[in-house]
């Protein structure tokens, strides 16, 4: 007789497939793809119901390595595969992974439309600030005055803000993390998870062959406390070694500026309270830049929508009280007829 | 309840004619579509064979009176098997100038021209372009010309109900209706219970538009028309039983897929994006939500076939759909699904190119592309449709080569096909041979890339399968396991393997039969698509008038069918008419070494079967 | 003797193609390529200089009608197009005209590219909500809910804002019109003109074949005083009638309010100014929406930010500058060579 | 400034050989492409004919040690005209376990095989799949081994500079490089030089290399070798006198497309996307700011597309670059040119697909996509990059044709050619004949499609000239006004129109000409592209041999050469060896009704010569 026993609980391991893993020794991914399959043991996720999708790029070679249902697909494409997945079968968990390149360059629309759109998908953005894959290019992440094979004298244009761009275009979750947060990473993800929609979470990677410490101005041990804000629903926007800083909401100039608690009689009251479910909040914290504001790392923005595959199955389901469920001889007649003795 | 009231005039002294054409043309907002369906349906249930075309303007609605702004809607309908919607017109009503000016050229000479003298004001016939009033000075002398103040008589004729003129005009189309309907002894019945149906909140809307068509009857059967006008008869065609329907390509292809998928067994999930002539395909799917089929309007056509992709790889049936430059924007993602071996159909309803070319006039350039058009070695299947009706036995084929395959499958219809009509005995969908998908659910041995010994295809799996979990993409894979593999021997493998698969798939169709005449011969005229009602036809009389000629119709672009390359080499000579600059020929003279000669049009028009019978007397000659 | 005479100052008339105009009567169309053709007058643009960039659509029919040069492309690539022209030759003033489906749906990479980089085009999306040429297709603006032959059941996908599109891409130029504004619409566009870089103005135009009124909430006679505010910058943010109306920041929400001048106690003073330099309130004035809120016209947002063509000419200046103008000859002996007596 | 010390020993007791195929293999990290371009370098200077090819690995930087990180460089050089870069190596220089096992299979039988035992730890063993030490056991019997620690003499030669043990390995690869000096009698100066200048700022990292590079070398004058390594010489080969460079396909048509824009007197305007192996050309020609060129990373290929397309319109030359996939991607808004009739010119460098495919392996199977992949009627030409220096004149071709007929070209080079580089006799540009633009300012009778009687082409208008302010776009144009055109006989016309300009470019074209033998005789063998090399050399063979085989090697491949129908009809075989399922052998096909038969490889790698010796000695024997 042979009874079905249930699966133990996986580890982190258990996620992992017998592939080896090719990235550059030192490449931030590999922390990352640490921090994504901690995070579904955390999560006990089923790899059979399990997805990840991405484009083309070294981010995007992450479905190789993840011992679940995994495509990897063509430059650019992956949210709109991914939107295919889903909508042909919602009770997927779909992951999608890809690089700046692949998701805001080439792929900038399709990662747009899957936001507005709000379908339940969770889209890793694996912020480089370059093209790895194609050996070091400038990406539309780049700071100005990147030089790279193709801007030898620098780059000139404005780069976008991944996590700005998220909530311009309608994205009802949008957070941040980055490689290197092993304990702030999973959080972060299980939160994208476990949201119903389109979770965008922009993660800081290392390049470290073609834009080594494009992001230690924030994350350096030295730094990282006066130049990241871990914000939480609910809390204070604090950071600082000892929390002694904070931001508040300049009511004249409509920007948040940084002070600290006890000078010049500011007390923790007046320190500004994160609300995730105020998108003009998320805008100002999505546009802090070091040297003068933090970083803000965690969840921006948490609305909530109804999700676009839920809507598109009620629709069938709806159709199918109305008019029964199809019957294609009916069909075919549908119409005006004649018959012919 | 309104009725149709005359008596209908006995047919004793009607002219009878073995077919006739007749086209309806007036402006945008004469509601000439609608005038033309119901006079098609009229004339299916009085038993005729037919066939129609619509032609609507490019402008979304041209200014009132303006020559682009004029829409007609043609009919070729008769005692005989008709293949085609007729060359030239034996009666063009015209509602307006503009109408008048920019389709005479398509009657026959001698032919009847009937037009609404009221619509012919200073200002419509300065819209149209006319110098002076064509229907009082003698241009018109080579056509038998009715011109009748319609427009009077219609507001006169609906008096009763009230309606602002505006409104009462409205009904114009009816009363031309009821004139030809009177014309060729047509009961006006099914379009009086049609009017009653469409304007049952509206009763008076319904009563006046049944007064019109009662009135332009009556007219017919009192005014003292010209002698030769007398009326006309159109008998019956020999019409196999059964039930019957009008179908346009559209349709055809939408109920093919949709019977392919449950012959497969399968959900659809239909991804498109918005183009002239395709769109019609999505609202048509759009509607049949009760079958399961979720319909999705991506971003543009990369994200449509991309997530049509992802649709299959999740386990359904993904479709796509686009025209010409549309499809040109999906190939890099038609590569993915070759290379990773997905079911896939790609629906390409073709219209004038290149680029933006002419949208909403009918070509077959896209041959080229869909064989040919794709970065590496990627061959994939490409199907046809010949006929408005015959797009559902191909699109039920389309999809059953790509679920028993495991490849994209292109199906090409085209502007005129796809608005085309026809009448169609309707088939019994469960009578349809079932090709079942079986998922792989096995672990056992499980590899993404083992292919089946016959047709080479690999399992399909569905995500959510237990211990069944893979990873695919678009980076050459190795044989078996699919893993990333950049050994040269294995690519070579892939590469045949890929090539055989498609290849092998001529072993799985109909071998190519002469379409009409005989196998071998002197001249076979080859085509494929929507040229089949010209050729047919042609081909038809010039056997008729005793010439050695048989006309091969093609279904299967590629592979093709597995006997035509010693089918052709039986015939002294092979013509290829397209409505391109020679397409299928190439495919022809590379595979079979044959002198295939090109009959090329390119004009966003039909053939007409007098140009074909001209070009095939002329090779015959040779 | 022939002296070139100076060309006498031109009317909006003279900016007109013998081109037969062929949208359907009534379309929003019309007013706005009047407004066009008056702007033009107004700043007496050089037709020769002057080039209309569109894709395909109803609106992209625009260039056929404009006495200018004019390029007619393909779906959704106008703004990349446009980009070719003026880096070629920045000579150029470049106007971008497209619909919300060119520009947002299929072209919506290349509209945020284009912004983010800065490049001085005129970007006018007139946006009608609607696949116009089509013929009714829902787009990707279109209001939840709404029926066309692709939604039969009405559609289910959250819209995307224009504005806060163009906000959160990084654009430095954020404005707003509408097709039946025949004196605001001259103003914004002469500031589109005006203003280096790209500048993107959405017009909202009424189809009135396949999306009639999908704007008359806040257009139509009897509301559009209290629907609308035109925002100025500098001024209080007041509308009404009376503009006895006005917009407050509620501080610990963050989000703005609309409070009535005179009641419980609010003065003008308490008033929001408008400050087009600040992203942060654009993107909240982009936010409203009615019934609740008004909706925000004039310019939102203009930044200044070096244009990228300038910087990419400027690279090639410097280059000259340093390594002399090029010698092709001497480029060919570049690097190791021999000879062979 | 440190300096060659030891003397060069006398050539008497060397080994004379016509010609040598060396391969520097090892880790991504040791350095192999600079080791191979200097002993390439010095090769040249010393007289020799030679090509080269590097192999790097496809991963960004794949771990130390690993198999898939091995990067290699092959260098062919001789007294006597080089072809290919060789298809077997008399050396192999391997820097480790993993680039031994790698590339062993390619090794003459017998031939030398040169390894680092001080490499071949156990870990690196381990890692590159080793049981056993194959330096330790006699598995490598059937070669000459040469088991040498590297490392430890290159770190005993460095020890005065005071690096770390870690910095003195880097000049490992000097230590090599000095020891194959030794072994072929090369001068060091040429290297010193070049090493003094790199690391100017590090005078004692130079020091240290420059130590490394004559220890290498000494080694080789003092260590007892095995007398058969006695050392060997390769006389220089006829070379024709002037001043040469290496250039590799990259560089040839960056200075190509350089040279004809200065020809037709335009400023670049480079517009592309990067893929791998497309994006070096972006990297040229962003180095070229002071000549003008603009370049411009779009956020796609279609954007890429599209922006050289408005740079066309704009009055400068419009230049997009990519490989296969990005290439179909265009596809759309290259049809946009096609109708619009602007000039633009597409270099594809091609790579192994379909899709995704091998990005690092070279393939030639977009010639369908280029001839083909179009949607509509929508000729365009092409053109075929032969060797590493040809991309020179061919792209000054393409940039005369694309201005002249007012028409897109498409550029077809191969991941081979691009990275593979030969000897250059550097030309005189100023020498070549010129093709300035005549931009059309006159309005006089002035309309945008008014064709050139001769070519056929359109005016090319720069907005911003006076008086001649116009509209174009993507909807079929009006004969000679531009306006938009529904008009079915204007549509004929202008499709006839655009085929004929771009057909008519055969007679602007010289006559194909027998690239190696007679026009006519017993078998041709008909290349296009980077089979030029070993096609030429299993020609040339063959001949030697006394077989009646001739190579003809096409550089145009639309419109084909006027008179190659006919050169091709002279032969009773025609051979068609492509890097795909048979692409041109299509074309050819069709458009001769010659049985040309194909000889296909798709693996990712060029053809060997004697791969085609024996497909040539199987049709000869026929
Ligand atoms: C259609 C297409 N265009 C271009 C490429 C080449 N390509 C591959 S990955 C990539 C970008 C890589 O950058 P990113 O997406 O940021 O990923 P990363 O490698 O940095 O993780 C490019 C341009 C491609 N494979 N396909
Ligand atoms: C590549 C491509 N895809 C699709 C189309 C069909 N098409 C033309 S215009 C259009 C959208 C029109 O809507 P919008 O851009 O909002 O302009 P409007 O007509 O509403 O002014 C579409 C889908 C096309 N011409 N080319
Ligand atoms: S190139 Fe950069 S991103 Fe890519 S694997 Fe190497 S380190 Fe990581
Ligand atoms: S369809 Fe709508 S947008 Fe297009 S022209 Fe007509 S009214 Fe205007
Ligand atoms: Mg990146
Ligand atoms: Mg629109």
């Amino acid at each position: 007789m042979n009874v079905q026993s249930p699966p133990e609980k996986l580890t982190a391991r258990d996620y992992a497939t017998d592939q080896e893993v090719r990235w550059c020794p030192g490449c931030g991914d590999y922390a990352i793809l640490k921090g994504v399959q901690n995070t579904l043991a955390q999560l006990e996720a089923d790899p059979k119901n399990t997805v990840f999708v991405s484009g083309i790029g070294c981010a995007a070679r992450f479905p190789y390595y993840m011992e679940t249902y995994g495509f990897h697909t063509i430059h650019g494409r992956s949210p709109a595969v991914a939107s295919g997945v889903k909508l042909a079968n919602p009770e997927l968990d779909v992951w999608v992974v890809g690089g700046d390149g692949d998701m805001l360059s080439i792929g900038g629309n399709h990662t747009m439309h899957a936001l507005r759109r709000n379908i339940d998908l969770q889209i890793l953005l694996f912020n480089n600030q370059i093209y790895g894959l194609t050996k070091g290019q400038y990406s539309p992440t780049s700071k100005i005055g990147t030089r790279s094979p193709s801007t030898p004298l620098g780059s000139v244009d404005n780069p976008v803000s991944a996590a700005q761009f998220a909530l311009g275009v309608g994205g009802n979750f949008v957070a941040r993390s980055s490689d290197i947060l092993q304990k702030h990473l999973p959080e972060v993800l299980k939160r994208a998870y476990h949201h119903k929609g389109a979770s965008f979470v922009e993660i800081f990677q290392n390049c470290i062959v073609y834009n080594d410490g494009a992001f230690k101005h924030f994350t350096e041990k030295g730094v990282q406390d006066d130049m990241q804000i871990h914000v939480e629903h609910g809390k204070p926007l604090l950071f600082g070694k000892e929390k002694e800083k904070g931001l508040v909401l300049n009511r004249d100039e409509m920007r948040l500026e940084v002070v600290t608690v006890g000078e010049n009689g500011v007390t923790e009251a007046d320190i500004a309270v994160h609300d995730e479910k105020n998108r003009s909040l998320a805008m100002m914290l999505a546009q802090m830049e070091p040297p003068t504001m933090p970083v803000a790392l965690g969840v921006l923005y948490c609305g909530d929508a109804p999700t676009y595959e839920t809507a598109v199955h009620a629709q069938i389901e709806q159709a199918t009280k109305a008019n029964g469920p199809g019957d294609i001889t009916k069909l075919l007649h549908r119409g005006q007829t004649w018959t012919v003795e | 309840m309104s009725e149709a009231v005359a008596i209908e005039r006995p047919d004793e002294d009607r002219q009878e004619v073995e077919s006739a054409v007749v086209r309806f043309a007036g402006d945008s907002g004469d509601g000439m579509q609608l005038t033309g369906t119901q006079f098609t349906m009229t004339a299916a249930i009085a038993g005729n064979d037919l066939a129609t075309f619509p032609d609507f303007p490019a402008e979304i609605r041209a200014p009132a009176g303006t020559t682009f702004g004029v829409s007609a809607y043609q009919i070729n309908f008769g005692a005989r098997k008709i293949m085609t919607s007729g060359d030239q017109l034996d009666v063009l009503v015209a509602m307006n100038p503009a109408a008048l000016i920019t389709n005479l050229a398509d009657v026959k000479p001698n032919g009847i021209v009937i037009a609404d003298s009221g619509a012919f004001t200073d200002r419509n016939l300065a819209k149209a372009g006319y110098e002076k009033n064509p229907l009082e000075d003698d241009s018109l002398h080579g056509y038998r010309l009715v011109a009748i103040d319609m427009s009077r008589l219609t507001v006169e004729a609906v008096k009763e109900f009230g309606l602002s003129n505006k409104e009462a005009l409205r009904s114009k189309n009816m009363w031309a209706l009821g004139l030809i309907y009177w014309m060729y002894g047509r009961k006006r019945q099914a379009s009086v219970d049609w009017l009653n149906a469409k304007f049952k909140s509206k009763p008076d809307i319904a009563a006046a538009n049944i007064a019109a068509l009662n009135a332009g009857h009556a007219f017919g059967e009192t005014a003292e028309m010209p002698a030769e006008l007398s009326g006309f008869e159109v008998l019956p065609a020999k019409i196999a039983p059964g039930t019957y329907r009008t179908i346009t390509g559209t349709e055809s292809v939408a109920l093919g897929l949709l019977t392919g998928a449950q012959l497969a067994n399968l959900n659809i999930t239909f991804c498109s994006y918005p183009i002239t002539p395709a769109s019609s395909l999505l609202h048509q799917l759009a509607r049949m939500k009760e079958f399961g089929v979720v319909t999705f309007q991506a971003e543009d056509e990369i994200a449509a076939a991309a997530a049509a992709i992802g649709a299959s790889y999740a386990g359904t049936l993904g479709i796509t759909s686009s025209s010409g430059p549309g499809i040109a924007l999906k190939m890099e993602a038609i590569g993915l699904a070759i290379a990773t071996e997905l079911p896939l159909v790609v629906v390409n309803a073709q219209r004038a190119g290149p680029s933006t070319g002419m949208p909403t006039k009918t070509e077959q350039s896209d041959l080229y592309q869909a064989v040919y058009g794709r970065n590496g070695d990627a061959p994939m299947p490409v199907l046809s449709v010949s006929t408005p009706a015959d797009g559902y036995e191909v699109a039920i084929e389309a999809v059953r080569i790509a679920t028993k395959y495991m490849t994209p499958v292109m199906v090409l219809t085209d502007g005129y096909i796809v608005n085309a009509s026809e009448p169609w005995r309707i088939p019994d969908p469960t009578g349809h041979e079932k090709f079942a998908v079986t998922f792989r659910t096995d672990p056992e041995g499980f590899q993404p890339f083992v292919r089946d010994e016959a047709t080479l295809a690999r399992p399909w799996v569905r995500p959510g399968t237990p211990e069944l979990m893979h990873r695919i993409g678009g980076i050459e894979r190795s044989y078996n396991s699919g893993h990333i593999s950049y050994d040269p021997a294995n690519h070579q493998k892939m590469t045949d393997a890929r090539a055989a698969k498609v290849a092998g798939i001529a072993n799985d169709i109909p071998e190519q039969d002469v379409t009409l005449g005989e196998p071998g011969g002197k001249l076979a005229v080859v085509g494929w698509g929507s040229t089949y009602g010209p050729i047919n036809r042609a081909v038809n009389n010039m056997r008729d008038e005793g010439h050695d000629v048989s006309h091969i119709h093609l279904r299967y672009i590629w592979p093709l069918p597995r006997n035509l390359g010693d089918l052709l080499a039986g015939y002294d000579h092979v013509l290829v008419p397209e409505m391109n600059n020679g397409q299928l020929k190439t495919v022809l003279r590379d595979q079979y070494m044959i002198p295939a000669e090109g009959l090329n049009k390119v004009t966003g028009k039909p053939f007409l079967i007098g140009e074909l019978e001209t070009a095939i007397r002329a090779r015959l000659e040779k």
